[in-house]
């Protein structure tokens, strides 16, 4: 018998997942965008889980709004990680420190 | 006959004119307009004040007292702008425009080569209009503006030649001396509008009375007595102004000014303000025992200590001048033991001898081509004889010799202090006693060695005229003793007012005394206590200036006279070597006297030495260090240390961003949990 | 028989379980390339999980937009550089117990907060859609058009906008490249082609008597 | 009668700020005849407003009060009494000198310069009409911001840190006496100084707002110790800038003290008037000693400035002493006055001051003491302009830097004595800062060589020094009509004084 907690469960685990991803893979932005797609992913599935076991359509009319947004975002980010490559040869974030106070 | 006002006005504006005419219009109408323009002016002046004088004493005009403007009404307090004339106003406006008349005339002659011709004289008539507004003020306020409007004049006209060093630093000094005193002088006024309400001449000394028994809170348990506080503190005005001990030390470094300037300004009109003054406020100053008596004290340290200072100068002038500053010590004296009008009958004759003195000294100056060092002059005598005898004459009226105007009123002073009783009352007889001997001696002395005995400069007649030309703006920068051309007495216009002054020198102590110490003359100008009275006990044994005049000869005073003239005469005539010697003897004392007992130097050191000392100590501690470097600065560099570190958080680096983001989430959702539970 | 309940739980265990071994790959795969697909593994048994919770529309978008576009976008994107993997990976092991706590923690916190013990509680009822008398699909295609139009047409809005800022961003402008410019070429006019010039016919010059003199500067 | 006198006023000067802008650089005489027109007109219509005032009157007058924030209740409402009038009076006629006084001075951009000039008088006119409370701290406010372009752009190497500590230094002041207009707001629900002024405050509220409304126009004023950025924005700012700032924006701290501490928070005022007392004694006495050393000439006016407003402060809060002291109300008025008259001379006389070393300093190009020496020698007519100046600055008699010296010091005695005491010692060191000063720019020999080719004013330079000096003497020899003018004012002022709010 699947529960509420079960979703809520994995949902969490995956954005802890991706959450431990941003410390180990912190030089990686690629590997950083994509722990992002998983961070929301985890959200997804338990905006997924309430809207069905609440019965509202509203969270799956959400999880829709946010594979939009995350989708045109992925387009940027990688639209900007191959402007980033092409004028600095790095996607290194460790040499990407123009925000250095 | 009232007197009338619009001649009472042109009086006071007739110099303005002359001084406005002179001073902006100077270029345009030169130097013979110049001098006509405010000669013109001064004489209307004159002419007017003698014939007010004439109305006021003869003519039997009331006292004139009314307001021409208002200068600020605010409730009860108001200010105006008026006049006062009464006989003592009247006769200080004869005295000022007379010796200023002769002082614009002897200018001609003396200034005759000076680029600033038309400028000097723009500023005498300004004095005379300052003067004259000091005097003829019907309140407090116009009188401290006369006041310090002649201070300005006084500071101009000393700095006149602003290119020496010693003329810009006498006359900033002489500026802020005079300020010490118009300090208390304020501060007095002020008192008088705090205890009497009003600062109009009239209306306070008639609620002066109710001063008695009042007093001013100093601290919780001190309270001083009113009429004191306000006495001393205005006596303190007349300190700076009157160059009393010890605010003396700016009138014989004024002496760099030209000596017309020191004729009027410094020795016949403008220092005798403060003598005028005390003796307008005697009604406030009789009220008080105390201020009377350290107005004596001051007075009598005065008269004598800084005529011995008088024996060691060796220029003409400072001579001259330290015979002034003790001269004003005898005033005050006066003033001290309530003989007001024998403080002012004393400062008549002293502006005319001493004017004379000076004048003369002048005349001297001139002839020896701007030499003021009496070292270097002698046997004049023979060379310039009209400035001799009237110096003489000046000579002896300021020792007192019986008969001269000098005689009559520094008699009455001595004999009015031995006849006092107030407090300190012997120490300032013994100081005007000896005072008088040594006001022979610095006299004789000064007369001996400039134009009797040998010539002690050598005249060189070298074909260098252009040479001489040269230096002729750099007044006083010869070679010592060398004199280009043999001395030889002035020209008209010098002499002349040598010789006008020299008749008054004489004559008025002998017509003038009867009428002006014993008679009632002065009315209700001054007012005296009957207990202070001394001049009415002398005036019971007085009869007649003649026999003063003789009884004079049979007095210590006559005799001390003559003790100096007969030691002067033979140190000075025979045996000069005698000088050298004593000053040898006494050399603590000579350095002493030399040194005018360090007042200069103590007062250099501890003002103005001091003054910048603590300013910049003040500066750099306070405004700097304080309030910039701690507060201003402080705050602002504050805010960048913690900017600074809170910068350093601002790696640039994505990870820390995302680190601080996901440490404050855990944060929140750690305390939210918190709060949970 | 198998209780159809318990199949589900099984499935559903079966694909969390891919889903977070996946994920895992995602993180640590030493090969950028082997993590993108480790990603499609993810929302794949994601896809599955939505599934079970009879979201039919999403999952199925799931594959088709994210792992059909976005992810072989990621593919295009990570084969196109040219990384250096092994700087990329420096710190990995040094961070990795950093990463492991916060998550944990992160776990423990968000776990405890939601209240998971009670949602154990909560068994999955009715299908609301099928309650309604609809397909998945078209329950939520009416809210979308009717409840939520505006913003599902700003989401279009920003879907577009990020097409463009994408292109935008990636464009290049080369210098040097020719390119044929149709417009100028219909507008073209003789006068900019040819230019007739009038002048004097030449005639020999005489040699200049003054030449000498200009040769100073 | 035309009753958008004082709108007029205001937005002749700003709204003629826009064809001068105009002109642009590329036509820099348009631009310098067009904002003097300006600023005589501007001049004009305040000597118009003159005759227009009933000066027995004492309620305000010229009226104008508009809606201009609903939700807030706030107004945009104009009117003056005597003091504003004479203070607009000194500001308008400043305005024009320093409009003829940077004529070629000011060649980098001389329309930008005027029109923040003429911007810079409109609103220093409103500061000085307004009559609600929000409308004055915007006014207050936007002032800053011309003064700021004026000393930024046309100042001395060491501008930028200048007009930081400037602004920094006011706003901060400033910020505090919004949260008091706030909090009076809250309780009174409208800002219309009238109202506030009525309004019962206990005395702890009062005390607060004492201290806000303190540290505004303290800092404004300039009191010791927040004076420190008035040396340096003087030293910085060009010569027209200068001459504002010490002649009329100084004014506008202690209009602030008239327009709201005394009024609104009189309990407040009178228990810490010794503050205020204080600090203003040891601005005469600390601040004098400071200027007697200073280097720089302007450092030394500033200086000077801070010490003679010290006067126009101790006048103010003397009378509080008085009032409910001593019960002595035409001492208060007498105090009071000369707090007023030595404003309005000290504008004259500090804005003449800067004119003088303005003159100095475009001949020579140096502000340092040291660097002249005997230049009466080749300017006589400017020694006379700046012998006259300096006495007045040291407060001699028959010129206007007496008068309110004079007034301040014999009502402080009716207090105290020994607060006249202190602030007579002004009469010493005054002359002492300002004639060594003197002694040592304009006496003496000609040491600078290049001090010898200087060429005496001409004349435009007469022009301004001409019409401060006039100001000065008028001022200094026949106070009364300005004494009259403010008389109803002031009186209904040290009456309301004596009104306990708790």
């Amino acid at each position: 018998m699947i529960t509420l907690a079960h979703f809520i469960v994995l949902g969490a685990v995956l954005f802890s997942i991706a959450l431990a991803s941003l410390f180990i893979n912190r030089k990686n932005v690629i590997v950083l965008l994509m722990s992002i797609e998983l961070m929301l992913l985890a959200v997804n599935i338990n905006f997924v889980a309430f809207s069905r076991f609440l019965g509202d359509v509203a969270g799956q009319v959400f999880v829709f709004f946010i594979l939009t947004v995350a989708a045109a975002e992925t387009a940027i980010g990688l639209a900007i990680l191959v402007l980033l490559f092409r004028n600095r040869s790095t996607i290194n974030v460790a040499e990407i420190d123009s925000m250095k106070g | 006959m009232e007197l009338s006002t619009s001649i009472l006005l042109t009086i006071a504006l007739a110099p303005l004119v002359g001084c406005l005419l002179a001073g902006f219009l100077g270029r345009i109408i030169g130097r013979a307009g110049s001098h006509t323009a405010t000669i013109l002016g001064v004489a209307i002046a004159c002419g007017l004040s003698f014939y007010v004088l004439y109305q006021l004493t003869a003519g039997g005009a009331p006292v004139y007292n009314q307001n021409i403007y208002t200068w600020f009404e605010i409730g009860k307090y108001n200010a105006h702008v008026g006049f006062l004339v009464d006989r003592l106003t009247a006769m200080m406006m004869v005295v000022v425009t007379f010796v200023s008349l002769l002082v614009h005339i002897y200018t001609i002659g003396y200034m005759h080569e000076d680029p600033g011709y038309q400028r000097f004289f723009s500023y005498i008539s300004l004095f005379t209009f300052s003067m004259l507004m000091l005097v003829m003020s019907n309140n407090f306020m116009q009188l401290f503006f006369g006041w310090e409007a002649v201070g300005l004049v006084s500071y101009l006209l000393i700095g006149f030649w602003y290119k020496r060093p010693t003329a810009i630093f006498a006359n900033l000094k002489a500026f802020l001396v005079n300020r010490v005193g118009d300090f208390g002088f304020l501060l007095g006024i002020a008192g008088v509008l705090y205890f009497l309400g009003t600062l109009d001449y009239a209306t306070a000394f008639t609620a002066a009375p109710t001063l008695v028994g009042k007093t001013l809170q100093i601290t919780q348990n001190t309270h001083w007595d009113a009429a004191t506080v306000i006495c001393i503190l205005l006596f303190i005005g007349a300190m700076g102004k009157s160059a009393q001990v010890p605010l003396h030390v700016w009138l014989p470094d004024s002496m760099e000014g030209p000596t017309p300037i020191s004729a009027l300004i410094h020795a016949a009109t403008m220092v005798t303000a403060g003598i005028f003054m005390v003796a307008r406020m005697s009604p406030i100053f009789e009220l008080s025992e105390q201020a009377l008596s350290f107005v004596m004290i001051i007075g009598a340290t005065g008269a004598l200590f800084t005529g011995l200072i008088g024996i060691v100068q060796n220029d003409i002038k400072r001579v001259v001048a330290y015979s002034t500053l003790s001269q004003l010590g005898y005033m005050t004296v006066a003033l001290g033991v309530s003989a007001y009008s024998g403080a002012v009958f004393h400062l008549m004759t002293h502006a005319f001898f001493k004017a004379l003195l000076f004048l003369g000294a002048g005349s001297v100056i001139i002839a020896m081509h701007h030499e003021q060092d009496m070292r270097y002059m002698g046997g004049l005598r023979k060379y310039m004889p009209i400035t001799w005898i009237t110096m003489w004459i000046g000579s002896l009226a300021l020792c007192g010799v019986p008969f001269f105007a000098g005689f009559y009123s520094k008699d009455a002073i001595i004999e009015a202090v031995g006849e006092s009783h107030r407090w300190g009352s012997g120490y300032a007889y013994f100081c005007v006693m000896a005072g008088a001997f040594v006001t022979a001696l610095y006299t004789f002395r000064q007369m001996y060695l400039t134009f009797h005995g040998k010539e002690r400069f050598t005249v060189v007649h070298d074909h260098g005229h252009g040479h001489h030309v040269e230096h002729k703006d750099d007044h006083g920068h010869h070679e010592p003793g060398i004199m280009h051309e043999t001395p030889h007495e002035t020209p008209w216009v010098v002499t002349l007012p040598l010789v006008l002054l020299a008749i008054p020198s004489v004559l008025v102590g002998f017509f003038a005394i009867q009428p002006m110490l014993f008679g009632d003359w002065f009315g209700s100008a001054i007012h005296i206590n009957e207990a202070n009275n001394v001049l009415g006990e002398i005036g019971k044994e007085f009869h007649g200036a003649a026999s003063m005049a003789l009884h004079g000869f049979t007095q210590l005073p006559f005799w001390l006279v003559a003790a100096a003239f007969a030691i002067q005469t033979y140190i000075y005539l025979f045996n000069p070597s005698v000088a050298d010697r004593i000053k040898t003897a006494l050399k603590p004392i000579y350095n002493m006297l030399n040194h005018k007992y360090w007042f200069d130097a103590v007062y250099f050191i501890v003002f103005a030495r001091g003054g910048m000392a603590l300013g910049r100590a003040l500066w750099k501690g306070g405004d700097a260090a304080v309030i910039d470097g701690v507060l201003v600065n402080g705050s602002a560099g504050l805010v960048d240390r913690i900017a600074g570190g809170v910068r350093r958080l601002q790696s640039g680096y994505l990870y820390h961003y995302a680190f601080a983001m996901i440490l404050g989430l855990i944060l929140l959702l750690g305390g939210y949990w918190l709060v949970e539970q | 028989m198998i209780d159809p309940q318990m199949f589900q739980l099984v499935c559903f265990y079966a694909f969390a379980a891919v889903t977070v071994v996946a994920a895992l790959g995602v993180i640590t795969l030493r090969n950028t390339v082997h993590a993108v697909l480790s990603l499609v593994l993810t929302f794949f048994s994601t896809a599955c999980i939505w599934l079970l919770a009879e979201a039919e529309f999403l999952a199925i978008a799931l594959i088709v937009v994210y792992v059909g576009a976005v992810m072989v976008l990621f593919l295009f994107v990570v084969m196109m550089l040219d990384i250096n993997q092994e700087r990329l990976r420096e710190g990995f092991i040094k961070f990795l117990p950093v990463g492991i706590i916060v998550a944990l923690v992160m776990l423990g916190e968000m776990l405890a907060l939601i209240g998971v013990r009670a949602m154990h509680e909560a068994v999955m009822g009715a299908n609301p859609a099928t309650v309604a008398g609809m397909s998945n699909t078209e329950w939520l295609g009416h809210a979308l058009y009717t409840q939520f139009l505006l913003p599902f047409e700003i989401a279009a809005l920003i879907l577009t906008v990020g097409v463009v800022a994408a292109v935008v961003l990636t464009l290049r402008h080369r210098t040097g490249v020719r390119h044929q410019q149709a417009s100028q070429q219909v507008r073209v006019q003789p006068a900019s082609r040819i230019r007739v010039v009038k002048m004097a016919a030449e005639v020999p010059a005489a040699p200049q008597p003054e030449a000498g003199k200009e040769t100073t500067p | 009668m035309f009753n958008h006198l004082l709108s007029l006023l205001i937005w002749l000067p700003i709204v003629g700020a826009i064809p001068v802008l105009l002109a642009g650089s590329s036509r820099p005489n348009a631009a310098r005849w067009i904002s003097l027109l300006v600023a005589i007109a501007t001049f004009a219509v305040s000597l118009y407003l003159l005759p227009q005032y009933n000066s027995a009157d004492a309620a305000k007058q010229m009226v104008e009060d508009h809606l201009w924030i609903a939700g807030l209740n706030v107004h945009y409402a104009l009117a003056v009494d005597g003091i504003s009038i004479a203070l607009i009076l000194l500001t308008t006629f400043v305005g024009i000198l320093v409009i003829v006084g940077a004529w070629e001075v000011i060649q980098v951009n001389p329309h930008q310069y005027m029109a923040a000039m003429l911007v810079l008088e409109g609103l220093m006119i409103g500061v000085f009409c307004a009559t609600d409370a929000l409308l004055f701290y915007v006014f207050f406010e936007a002032m800053l911001i011309p003064m700021f372009i004026l000393i930024g752009v046309w100042g001395g190497p060491r501008r930028v840190y200048a007009t930081l500590k400037f602004f920094i230094y006011t706003f901060f002041g400033s910020i505090f006496m919004l949260v008091g207009l706030i909090y009076l707001y809250l309780k009174a629900g409208s800002f219309d100084l009238a109202q506030l002024a009525a309004l019962p405050l206990s005395m702890k509220e009062q005390t607060w707002l004492f201290f806000a409304f303190l540290i505004a126009f303290a800092v404004k004023v300039p009191m010791v110790p927040v004076h420190t950025w008035l040396p340096d924005a003087h030293v910085e700012a060009p010569t027209g800038g200068s001459v504002v700032l010490a002649a009329v924006m100084l004014k506008i701290g202690g209009y602030g003290f008239l327009r709201f501490s005394l009024p609104i928070v009189p309990d407040a005022s009178e228990a810490y008037a010794w503050v205020v007392i204080g600090l203003s004694l040891i601005a005469v006495v600390y601040i004098g000693y400071i200027a007697l050393v200073q280097e720089d000439m302007k450092k030394l006016v500033a200086y000077s400035s801070v010490a003679h407003m010290g006067f126009v402060t101790l006048g103010i809060f003397i009378a509080f002493m008085l009032v409910r002291g001593a019960d002595n109300l035409d001492a208060a008025k007498l105090g009071m006055q000369g707090a007023m008259v030595q404003m309005i001379s000290h504008g004259f006389v500090s804005g003449a001051m800067f004119s003088c070393i303005g003159v100095l300093y475009d001949r020579l190009h140096t502000r340092q003491i040291k660097d002249y020496g005997g230049v009466i020698n080749v300017m006589p007519w400017f020694g006379f302009f700046y012998v006259l100046f300096a006495m007045a600055n040291s407060g001699l008699p028959g010129t206007s830097g007496f008068v309110g010296e004079f007034q301040v010091i014999l009502a402080s005695f009716q207090a105290n004595a020994w607060i006249a005491f202190f602030a007579a010692f002004t009469l010493i060191i005054g002359a002492a800062y300002t004639l060594y000063m003197v002694k040592r720019v304009l006496w003496g020999d000609i040491t600078n060589p290049h001090v010898a080719e200087m060429k005496d004013i001409n004349g435009r330079e007469l022009f301004v020094l001409g019409a401060f000096a006039a100001a000065v003497l008028v001022l200094g020899v026949w106070p009364h009509p300005l004494v009259q003018l403010m008389d109803t004012s002031v009186t209904q002022l040290v009456t309301q004084l004596g009104n306990h709010k708790i």
